[in-house]
């Protein structure tokens, strides 16, 4: 397999895993994290896809990720003061499903 | 020279994987940084060895752009992350 | 290979070698102190070493001269992060080994 | 390809995946990031390895700069606002996963990208054919300010919509620095002339060679970064207009190429090929400095002119 291969199989993986954390993680800086893999993932698989041919690599990709990278931080800095407005707001950084119920009877 | 070069870059990398251990086990916080400094200073390298084995100039850009922003994490951590010690922001 | 070739090949190695005794320094000294003493000789002399070899082989003053300045940034970033985070950790308490 | 590279490439496409796993899993927030941070590192190294320098350019400058600061920053306020709340219990929350529909959704697209990897179909001959008319030699940066300008315009826009959202979200006010010391202030001194001159080299570089303005607004903007982590803060008058002006200034500049262009009978953003490689610099220009500013302020979170004057 040539070394985009590796590269497009690893970007799967780390949809997958992306995923699987969005998923499962209570915390959200936490959700951040998992968002920021799954964007690597797949940026990883658009380029691995489009990667060294006999022609070169293809450059459209390679813009495509670009702007995707700048987006991808600016997103995670907008996420970050969602999180912290959300924390100073209800005293968790966790959305309220995913948190432990806390009724009366607890 | 080539060999020589990738046999280097696949030697880091494996310095760099070794290293990896530190971030995992700490124990304290600056541990774990100084780690990912180590990291930063590795990359700069595997990037100026692979410039020179594939004949890329603009990795050395690249190397640049890491040597040049290798302060700006561990200045975060310094500066906000790290639990300050109490008497620290009283200072006018 | 001819005789630069040897050298710069020489000076790689030793470069190489300082990076390792950096990594098995950050594993295996006992605490934050120690251990930035030994990320130190990874950035100042490992990388230096690596970069002069390079600067042996690149045949180019200005490729030479980039490398150099690449290297004093690290060493910059290298000596303020390591003193910052010494400093740091002392006024945090953070005890020193004793044998 | 030599035994050699193939296990380069093979270590950095397994360390990736392992230091994701990592990230994700690890009970402490802290060394989650600190993994987090090594991720951008090494996939930097990867876009190396893909022949993708320009990726790998923003890459160093986005992952190994500003993410890992912005992690950091939102994980120390985070500790103040609510102590408790930065352990989560992640074991608790793996159990009780969903685990068998990620694995048919990672069998098919590992499928689909194996079944996708034997003929890469790529545009770089479409690419090749019209750089000529593009007005830069640099194939990306032709993509990115010529063939596709529609994506950037709205992508700098997204920068601008992403910062009035967060200033419309009035977060707690910044605490007061503490002071630098005189190792950090002279870090800055000496470091932040040279980061500008990074940011307007690679500017310039990018219409013949990896680099652009997005590399060079991120390394302006971790300049930004830097010097607010230390505590620098703007001068009151130049918080209000100024700022808000060097924000706009890019997607402004932008808009406003694009509608002149409109109004001489052209299609959108289609460039007259001998004015092209100057109005991609200037654009390219005025976008760096709304990256740098944009990205610098996101970081700090609030609107400057909310902090008390120092």
């Amino acid at each position: 397999m040539s070394a985009a291969g590796f590269y497009a199989l690893a970007g799967v993986a780390l949809v997958v895993l992306g995923l699987y954390g969005l998923a499962v993680q209570a915390h959200l800086l936490r959700k951040l994290l998992a968002v920021n893999i799954l964007g690597s993932g797949v940026f990883l698989v658009l380029v691995g896809l489009g990667g060294p041919a006999d022609a070169g690599p293809d450059p459209v990709p390679h813009a495509m990720v670009i702007t995707g990278i700048v987006v991808a931080v600016s997103a995670t800095a907008l996420g970050l003061v969602l999180m912290l407005k959300l924390t100073t707001t209800s005293g968790r950084p966790t959305l309220e499903d995913d948190a432990p119920r806390e009724g009366p009877e607890a | 020279m080539p060999d020589l070069y990738h046999a280097l870059t696949l030697f880091l990398l494996l310095n760099l994987g070794a290293g990896l251990w530190r971030v995992v086990r700490g124990p304290t916080a600056a541990d774990r940084m100084l780690a990912a400094q180590l990291f930063g200073t590795t990359a700069v390298a595997i990037l100026l060895v692979l410039a020179q084995a594939g004949g890329v100039a603009a990795l050395r850009d690249v190397a640049l752009v890491f040597a040049l922003l290798a302060a700006v994490a561990a200045v975060a951590f310094v500066r906000r992350a790290w639990p300050q010690p109490e008497d620290e922001h009283d200072r006018p | 290979m001819t005789g630069p070739d040897y050298l710069a090949a020489l000076l790689l190695l030793a470069g190489a070698l300082f990076f390792l005794a950096g990594t098995l320094g950050l594993l295996r000294f006992p605490d934050v102190y120690t251990r930035l003493h030994a990320l130190t000789k990874a950035d100042n002399v490992g990388l230096g070493l690596i970069v002069l070899g390079l600067s042996l082989q690149s045949g180019s003053w200005l490729v030479a001269g980039k490398l150099i300045l690449i290297w004093l940034l690290v060493l910059l970033a290298g000596a303020s992060v390591s003193h910052l985070i010494a400093r740091g950790a002392r006024l945090r308490g953070i005890p020193e080994w004793r044998r | 390809m030599s035994l050699l590279q193939t296990g380069i490439d093979a270590l950095l496409a397994l360390g990736l995946v392992w230091l994701a796993w990592r990230a994700l899993a690890c009970p402490d927030l802290f060394r989650g990031i600190v993994l987090f941070i090594a991720f951008g590192l090494l996939m930097a190294l990867a876009w190396v390895r893909l022949e993708a320098p320009d990726v790998a350019l923003a890459e160093a400058a986005i992952g190994a700069g500003l993410t890992g600061a912005l992690l950091l920053a939102a994980l120390a306020r985070l500790n103040r606002i609510a102590p408790a709340g930065t352990r989560a219990d992640t074991r608790e929350a793996w159990r009780n996963a969903p685990a068998l529909l990620l694995v048919l959704a990672g069998a098919g697209l590992g499928l689909a990208v194996l079944s996708l990897l034997p003929e890469p179909a790529g545009l770089q001959a479409q690419v090749a054919a019209e750089l000529g008319r593009s007005g830069v030699s640099n194939p990306v940066t032709a993509v990115l300010l010529n063939f596709r300008g529609y994506d950037t315009l709205l992508e700098v826009l997204v920068l601008l919509l992403a910062l009035l959202a967060a200033w419309s979200l009035e977060a707690e006010p910044p605490r007061r620095e503490a002071a630098p010391g005189p190792v950090l202030d002279l870090l800055l001194r000496l470091l932040l002339p040279v980061l500008v001159l990074a940011a307007a080299y690679l500017l310039w570089a990018g219409a013949h060679a990896p680099g652009g303005a997005f590399q060079a607004g991120a390394v302006l903007g971790a300049a930004g970064v830097l010097a607010l982590l230390a505590g620098w803060r703007l001068q009151p008058h130049l918080t209000g207009l100024p700022l808000r002006l060097a924000i706009v200034i890019g997607p402004g500049g932008f808009l406003l190429v694009a509608w002149a262009l409109l109004l001489t009978g052209r299609p959108l953003l289609e460039y007259p090929p001998a004015l092209a490689g100057a109005l991609i610099l200037l654009i390219e220009t005025l976008a760096t400095l709304s990256i740098a500013a944009t990205l610098a302020v996101l970081f700090q979170g609030s609107r400057p002119a909310a902090e008390p004057p120092a």
